[in-house]
């Protein structure tokens, strides 16, 4: 076998095959053939490394350095600079937003310095598509270990001890649920993992499936052997078809090794995992909804009890994780549950991973410690804002989460503190904001997906969510009053009171957190007919800067309604009432003489 | 409800029913049927649904309640150059809502719908988690990264004679 | 199972475990407002998607409301039904439904009897703060059933009535979110889909999302043209339920009014439907014999066992999902139709009246029935036999509309020769009464013995599916009942592989048999109203003197005079049909 | 690849296969294990640096010493090439000069293996190769 000198990693996560990684491998390849390098070095796709904004990332080691951005046409030189000549390709390396000065080495970024990566250990890193590398990363050594030297209700009580809590939202202690779920007697069991991620800016759990498939297949196994389930389903979106592709190759490499089937690893245990699409409703996320959907139904949900842990798929006990939490599991057994709990907060243990995207430097995949402040991810991690503009606010927690402004930056984020400001720890995606987003229009943004993605099944989400979106998008075109505001408040409350599911109980928070936290600016759309950050076409005007304006009346011969007048070589004049603003007016002006207030 | 009518060959019975065998002809299996029928015609059109729900021995409004349930099933067909942008937030703070609305008045269509000389159609995506890229913009299998309404004409040119 | 103890608004109460708040509130008279809930507890029919949120709840501890409908009670909760938060969640729930319904109750077909409407009167709504956009869909008629969509409130009693309980499938929830609402598969009209009419879907629905279509105010020109004759005829279940619109009990038999009633409207001819059940029965009964005796002496290939086939919802039924088991039903026409057939014939004759100049009506528990005239091997040169037919609630409505004090009529009589019926046609009206009718008629003829006790108890009940085994004076006849399609289907599925061996069976379509018509007045999910019907119906036999259908008088002399034998050749033609392959309507093939 | 019958089976395989990826563990915590870079601008290979390289990649393999071993630039000490630096956990990077096949085995076994000072160290000008 050779032994590599150099190994070069490159993300063929989704975002950096969007931006043609499959190109760069290519090309490297190609180049290192040429060069007659085949026994040096070595090409190797992973998953995500999390740093998206700066994908495709290639990574060479063993010397760390982290090419940001690259193309295929950069293959030759990283060839031949770097690995030949020995010397860095500067201009592929990240630079540092403040110091502006080149960091080749990603443990010198503070994109990365702050975090803590265990369910995303394995993503960049290893091949997700060659088992060999996952088992040499301890892959299935949980799964022995559980196997042959614990009982299942051990298993159990160290993910109980551990104080691992559900990462899909809801934020239930994961041992517990287990617990249930193995404590009902029947014939058949399940395990399900919810791989139907959904919340729009959220991809932590595609990333992990396209990153380190097999993690989510051994604690699948591992949840089997403590509940008594000889069979797991995944149920995933279809829109994630490189996630779909690297699972289904996952399962059969395992069944193939014997780490999924019968009698593993010489024990009686036998457990096989299955497929299972999704097809776009996002409230197939809340797990009765998923499994009506997984029977071929509707995927509506029911009220809870009974839970599936009693009575799930095709009626049979059922225990549905999330991805981000399964993938968690496996180092826990290996690790300690004692090891895991010293990492985070007092009731919210180990890391949790985020989307951070928006008006942020660093857009991309984060894995954090619970209790990291919001400061620390968005300006530490995150880069800070993006073309240095004033932070506004940031939005946990999806379409089931709240925004919270600048007076909650120092918080530790946890389960708890996120519900208690008015939020929600979701499943992590976290946009940030800045003084250019309006409240309103953000609100507006969420309610518009919940509206979109309401099952219809209960009368405060088909009917109240409408009425709540139709309210805001009065106040966004400047007709709002202040009853309006009112209406918004209790209406908010009532959906809160009595949805069914907790996609409608908490389809509110981004509407009731924005009243909280930007009243001012709602009063100032309603009573002042304004809309400070500027967002709301609706409620600007168009104005001719007066000394700007030569009179060569370009606007006036495009402006579609004739609504601009004056004379020749004199300033200008917009009729506002008669306004559509369509804008034609300023892309015309070449003397930027029209303003947009 | 905007289908299109068509009539089924013999072929493509057999072939749906194929389908349905291959799931044992379980109701339950419903939905994985529909996604494989839709990877054969590209869309569900009633007829194909009516198949399924007499294979399946399921009442055919069940069928159509399931497909109308999901966004992924379709009952118009798609255009050649399916366009989706991703309307996840960090494309829509990123400015997607701007780029749709470039397409719309581009292909003069709305979303769901496809243009009359059947090669584009336009849809709306949740998050694809490109969110580097944002806001982006699929055509087929092709993503486009960054995309600024000023791009948009551009992007379509590059499919108008193919 | 162990009694559980809780608090509901502050009174201490107990009820068994596994009870839900909703019921141990009203065990105990605090009555928490539902809308979508439903329970036909004896039919074990139950819809309970926890949607509407009216039945919300306060209960401590728990962060959001409860549903009263969907939460059993636990030991030492504290329930409070009528709090601030409670009344305000719940009337704003209320305004959120009305925000998005046509407010044109004035003039609904509902008005006076919607559930929505009641609430919101009960709740005192006086505005609806959330107003915006309204769905609409456009309204479709079908030959029984009308479906004005916008109406539709999410309820999803008639999906569960469609798919659950009748196992007919021709409603589904379709779309989600503000767009969800039950529709028929691609939206398309009533016609061609699957329904069978049996109008259970109208029966439960809670606005005017669901109503037959009307025909009074046809009725009432035909009564008002002098050139026509208009005869009407009464089906039994009328008789045990009609009252109930006029406030009496439910059970009240009442007729002798509806009689003076009809007769007070106009008709010409007050007959009864009853007089074609007995009919019914001597072709019906003949047909069995003839079937089970070529049985008995060893032919194998007859088909049985035989299915009766007086309810129209359960033809419709069989032609789309059974059509390659048309061969077993009996070939005899339903009493709506034979009455028609004789009334166009040999009563237009005695009269000396052309058909075409005669209006056969019908006042039916059934709104399938309104689909039955329609159909094309029922008429003769495009005359129907009956030429409509109308519903109870139909006609409950008329009478009030030509100001009669119901209650206050007289008890009158049916006209002859077609008003006069035996005991055994009354019950046809119940769930088991069919075959019993037959069986009594069936007995005699077949052992040519008295048949002294005319009660056959293990015929009748609730039981979905029931079966018996009677004595014809040492061959046991099998006797199968089914009512419900749902409970139907799995009679039938039993037939086909063979596990159940039957010589005979009753089919109806509606829960109860046509006491539970889709015709009738509503009974809003009471199920004692059902059994108090049915009770009625026993009892009216039990007065009957006579109580075998070969018995009735007038029944000997239409054989004698008109039509020969049962099975005759004239018989065939105008009191048989035939049944036709529905299943392939829907799928197209090139 | 046949079945992994029991947990001791995946171990042993677990521990064949770890090498393969050696190098992207070492990479994980470089802190924790002596780093060598060898000069190779075009003067260092020109003087065998290349060779020195091959060498100490092969040969840390070989005897299981835990190594990261990169290349680098001209590291300022042309008159002393092959050079390389090596950096051992917690300590100041110490640079040889003159490097040969043979002294490089030295390297590895004296200072790497047992941090004994040996002959040919540079002295420090204050600086390491990356600043």
């Amino acid at each position: 076998m050779a032994t590599f000198k150099y190994h070069l990693l490159i993300c063929g996560g989704t975002g950096c095959k969007a931006s043609d990684s499959d190109g760069i491998i290519t090309s490297l390849n190609k180049e290192i053939k040429e060069k007659g390098l085949e026994n040096d070095v070595k090409v190797v796709t992973t998953g995500c490394f999390g740093f998206c904004e700066k994908g495709p990332i290639v990574k060479v080691l063993p010397d760390n350095t982290f090419y940001t951005q690259v193309t295929p046409g950069d293959a030759a030189e990283i060839i031949q600079e770097h690995i030949i000549k020995g010397r860095k390709v500067e201009r592929l390396l990240y630079t540092d937003p403040e110091t502006e000065n080149h960091i080749a080495d990603s443990k010198h970024m503070g994109f990365y310095q702050k975090q803590i990566r265990i369910a995303l250990r394995n993503c960049g890193f290893i091949d997700p598509e060659n088992l060999d590398e996952a088992i040499s990363r301890d892959a299935y050594m949980a799964l022995g270990k559980a196997l042959t030297e614990m009982t299942p209700q051990e298993v159990i009580d160290e993910i109980k001890k551990s104080g691992l809590r559900g990462r899909g939202g809801g934020g239930f202690p994961t041992g517990l649920k287990w617990e249930f779920a193995s404590k009902n007697e029947a014939d058949q069991k399940y395990v399900v993992c919810n791989a139907d991620e959904g919340d729009p800016g959220a991809f932590m759990d595609r990333s992990i499936l396209e990153g380190d498939p097999h993690t989510v297949l051994e604690a699948m196994a591992i949840c089997g052997y403590t509940m008594g389930a000889d069979k797991g389903l995944i149920y995933i979106r279809a829109e994630y078809p490189l996630a779909i592709k690297r699972l289904k190759i996952a399962i059969d490499q395992a069944r193939e090794y014997g780490l999924l089937g019968k009698n593993i690893l010489g024990t009686d245990f036998n457990f096989d995992i299955e497929l299972r699409y999704g097809a776009g409703a996002f409230v197939c996320g809340e797990e009765t909804a998923l499994i009506h959907s997984m029977e071929g139904e509707r995927g509506e949900p029911t009220f809870k009890p009974p839970f599936p842990a009693e009575s799930g798929y095709n009626g049979k006990p059922t225990n549905v994780n999330n991805v981000e939490t399964f993938a968690s599991v496996p180092v826990i057994l290996l690790k300690g549950a004692d090891w895991f709990s010293s990492i985070g907060t007092e009731k919210s243990k180990g890391t949790k991973v985020f989307a951070l995207a928006g008006k942020i430097n660093n857009v991309g995949l984060i894995e954090v410690p619970m209790g990291t402040t919001l400061r620390e991810v968005i300006f530490e991690i995150g880069g800070g804002i993006k073309d240095g503009k004033k932070f506004k606010a940031v939005q946990t927690g999806g379409p089931s989460g709240g925004c919270l402004t600048e007076k909650h930056l120092d918080t530790p984020i946890d389960f708890d503190n996120l519900i208690a400001e008015g939020s929600m720890m979701g499943s992590g995606g976290m946009i940030v904001m800045d003084e250019d987003d309006c409240m309103v229009s953000v609100a507006k943004f969420y309610l518009d997906f919940t509206v979109e993605e309401s099952c219809g099944k209960c009368t405060p989400c088909r009917i109240g969510n409408k009425r709540l979106y139709e309210i805001l998008d009065k106040i966004t075109k400047g007709e709002g009053t202040m009853e309006d505001l009112d209406n918004l408040k209790n209406l908010s409350n009532v959906i809160k009171d009595t949805a069914l599911c907790g996609l409608g109980q908490t389809s509110p928070n981004p509407v009731l957190s924005t009243l909280d936290n930007f009243w001012d600016e709602y009063v100032a759309h309603v009573t002042d007919k304004k809309c400070p950050a500027g967002a709301c076409t609706d409620l600007m005007n168009y104005n001719i800067i007066e000394e700007n304006c030569v009179g060569c009346t370009a606007c006036a011969r495009a402006c579609p309604v004739n609504c601009i007048t004056g004379e020749r070589k004199m300033p200008h004049h917009i009729d506002q009432a008669a306004c559509i603003k369509c804008g034609t007016c300023m892309e015309k002006c070449k003397f930027n003489a029209i303003e947009l207030i | 409800m905007s289908s299109v009518k068509v009539k089924l060959k013999k072929t493509d019975i057999d072939k749906l029913a194929e389908v349905c065998k291959s799931f044992n002809n379980e109701p339950g299996e419903l939905i994985n049927v529909l996604h494989k029928a839709q990877e054969i015609f590209g869309y569900l059109p009633s007829e194909v649904q009516e198949v399924i729900a007499h294979e399946l021995k399921v009442p055919v409004a069940k069928v159509y309640g399931v497909v109308t349930f999901y966004s992924f099933f379709t009952m118009t067909p798609k255009g050649k150059f399916p366009i989706s942008i991703c309307t996840g937030t960090a494309c829509y703070v990123r400015g997607a809502e701007k780029v749709l609305d470039e397409f719309k008045k581009e292909l003069n269509i709305q979303v769901g719908d496809t243009t009359a000389d059947g090669k584009f159609s336009l849809s709306c995506l949740r998050c694809v988690g490109a969110c580097g890229l944002a806001p982006v913009v699929l055509i087929g299998e092709k993503t486009y990264g960054r995309v600024a309404p000023d791009d948009v004409k551009q992007i379509i040119k590059e499919y108008m004679d193919q | 199972m162990a009694n559980i103890k809780l608090t509901i608004d502050n009174k201490v109460v107990e009820v068994p475990a596994g009870t839900t708040i909703l019921e141990a509130a009203r065990q105990n008279n605090i009555h928490i407002p539902t809308l979508c809930y439903m329970n036909l507890g004896d039919m074990n029919i139950e819809n309970k998607p926890g949607g509407c949120r009216v039945c919300v709840v306060e209960v401590e501890g728990r962060k959001n409301l409860a549903p009263s409908c969907a939460t059993n009670v636990a030991e030492g909760m504290v329930v409070k039904t009528n709090t601030v938060r409670v009344l305000n969640a719940r009337a704003t729930v209320v305004e959120l439904i009305l925000s998005d319904h046509p407010a044109d109750c004035l003039i609904c077909a509902k008005n006076g009897n919607c559930e929505l409407q009641t609430l919101a009167q009960d709740l005192g709504i006086r505005k609806i703060s959330y107003q915006g956009e309204q769905s609409t869909y456009r309204e479709d008629t079908s030959p029984s059933i009308i479906r004005d969509v916008d109406k539709c409130i999410m309820c999803r009693r008639c999906e569960t009535m469609c798919n659950d309980v009748q196992t007919v499938g021709a409603l589904s929830a379709i779309n989600r979110g503000f767009e969800a609402v039950v529709a028929t598969a691609f939206e398309q009209n009533l016609e061609k889909s699957t329904c069978t009419y049996c109008g259970q879907c109208v029966a439960v629905c809670p606005t005017g999302a669901l109503t037959e279509v009307d025909h009074t105010q046809q009725l009432i020109r035909d009564l008002a043209d002098p050139n026509k004759t208009v005869v009407v005829q009464t089906a039994p279940a009328v008789r045990a339920a009609l009252g109930e619109e006029f406030g009496n009990e439910p059970g009240t038999l009442v007729t002798g009014k509806m009689a003076a009633a009809l007769r007070r409207l106009g008709f010409d001819h007050v007959f009864d439907t009853d007089f074609a059940a007995d009919l019914t029965i001597m072709e019906e009964g003949t047909e069995l014999l003839g079937r089970l005796n070529k049985f008995l002496a060893g032919d194998k290939n007859v088909p049985l066992p035989i299915l009766t086939s007086c309810c129209p919802a359960w033809v419709n039924f069989f032609e789309h999902n059974f059509p390659e088991m048309r061969d077993i039903p009996s070939t005899a026409r339903s009493p709506q139709q034979m009455f028609g057939a004789i009334a166009k014939t040999y009563f237009a004759d005695k009269i000396g009246v052309n058909r075409k100049e005669l209006v056969v009506v019908s006042i039916m528990p059934c709104l399938a029935k309104k689909y039955e005239c329609q159909r094309d091997e029922f008429s003769v040169d495009n005359d129907p036999d009956v030429n409509y037919s109308i519903s109870t609630r139909e006609l409950a409505h008329l009478i009030k509309q030509s100001n009669m004090d119901f209650n206050n009529l007289p008890d009158e009589d049916f006209d002859n020769p077609l008003g006069e019926s035996t005991g055994a046609a009354v019950i046809f009206g119940t769930t088991g009464g069919v075959i019993e009718a037959a069986t009594r008629t069936a007995y005699e003829v077949q052992t040519g013995k008295n048949l002294e006790n005319v009660d056959f108890e293990q015929l009748r009940g609730f039981e979905g599916i029931r079966s018996a085994t009677i004595d014809f004076d040492g061959t046991p006849i099998n006797i199968g009942i089914a009512h419900g399609l749902g409970n139907a289907r799995k009679l039938l599925e039993s037939i086909k592989d063979g596990s159940n061996k039957f010589h005979a069976i009753e089919i109806m379509a509606c829960p109860g048999g046509c006491i539970g018509g889709g015709g009738q007045p509503l009974h809003h999910g009471d199920s004692s109203i059902l059994k108090a019907r049915m009770k009625a119906i026993y009892s009216e036999d039990e007065n009957k003197t006579l109580r075998k259908s070969h018995e009735n008088p007038y029944i000997k002399s239409l054989y004698e005079e008109f039509l020969g034998e049962p099975l005759s050749e004239k018989a065939h033609h105008l009191l048989h049909t035939h049944y036709f392959d529905k299943s392939k309507n829907d799928i197209f093939i090139d | 690849m046949a079945k992994i019958t029991s947990l001791n089976d995946l171990r042993k395989i677990k521990d064949d296969l770890q090498e393969k990826i050696r190098l992207r563990e070492n990479a994980e915590s470089p802190e924790s294990m002596a780093q060598i870079k060898v000069g190779m601008a075009t003067s260092g290979i020109a003087s065998g640096a290349k060779e020195i390289f091959n060498f100490l990649v092969e040969e840390l393999d070989k005897r299981n010493v835990s190594a990261v071993v990169t290349q680098t630039g001209d590291m300022g000490y042309s008159y002393a090439e092959p050079t390389i630096e090596v950096t051992l956990p917690g300590q100041d990077p110490v640079v040889f000069g003159y490097v040969t096949v043979d002294k490089a085995d030295e390297i590895i076994e004296k200072y790497i293996r047992n941090g004994e000072l040996i002959e040919g160290i540079i002295p420090a000008n204050y600086k390491t190769i990356d600043d």
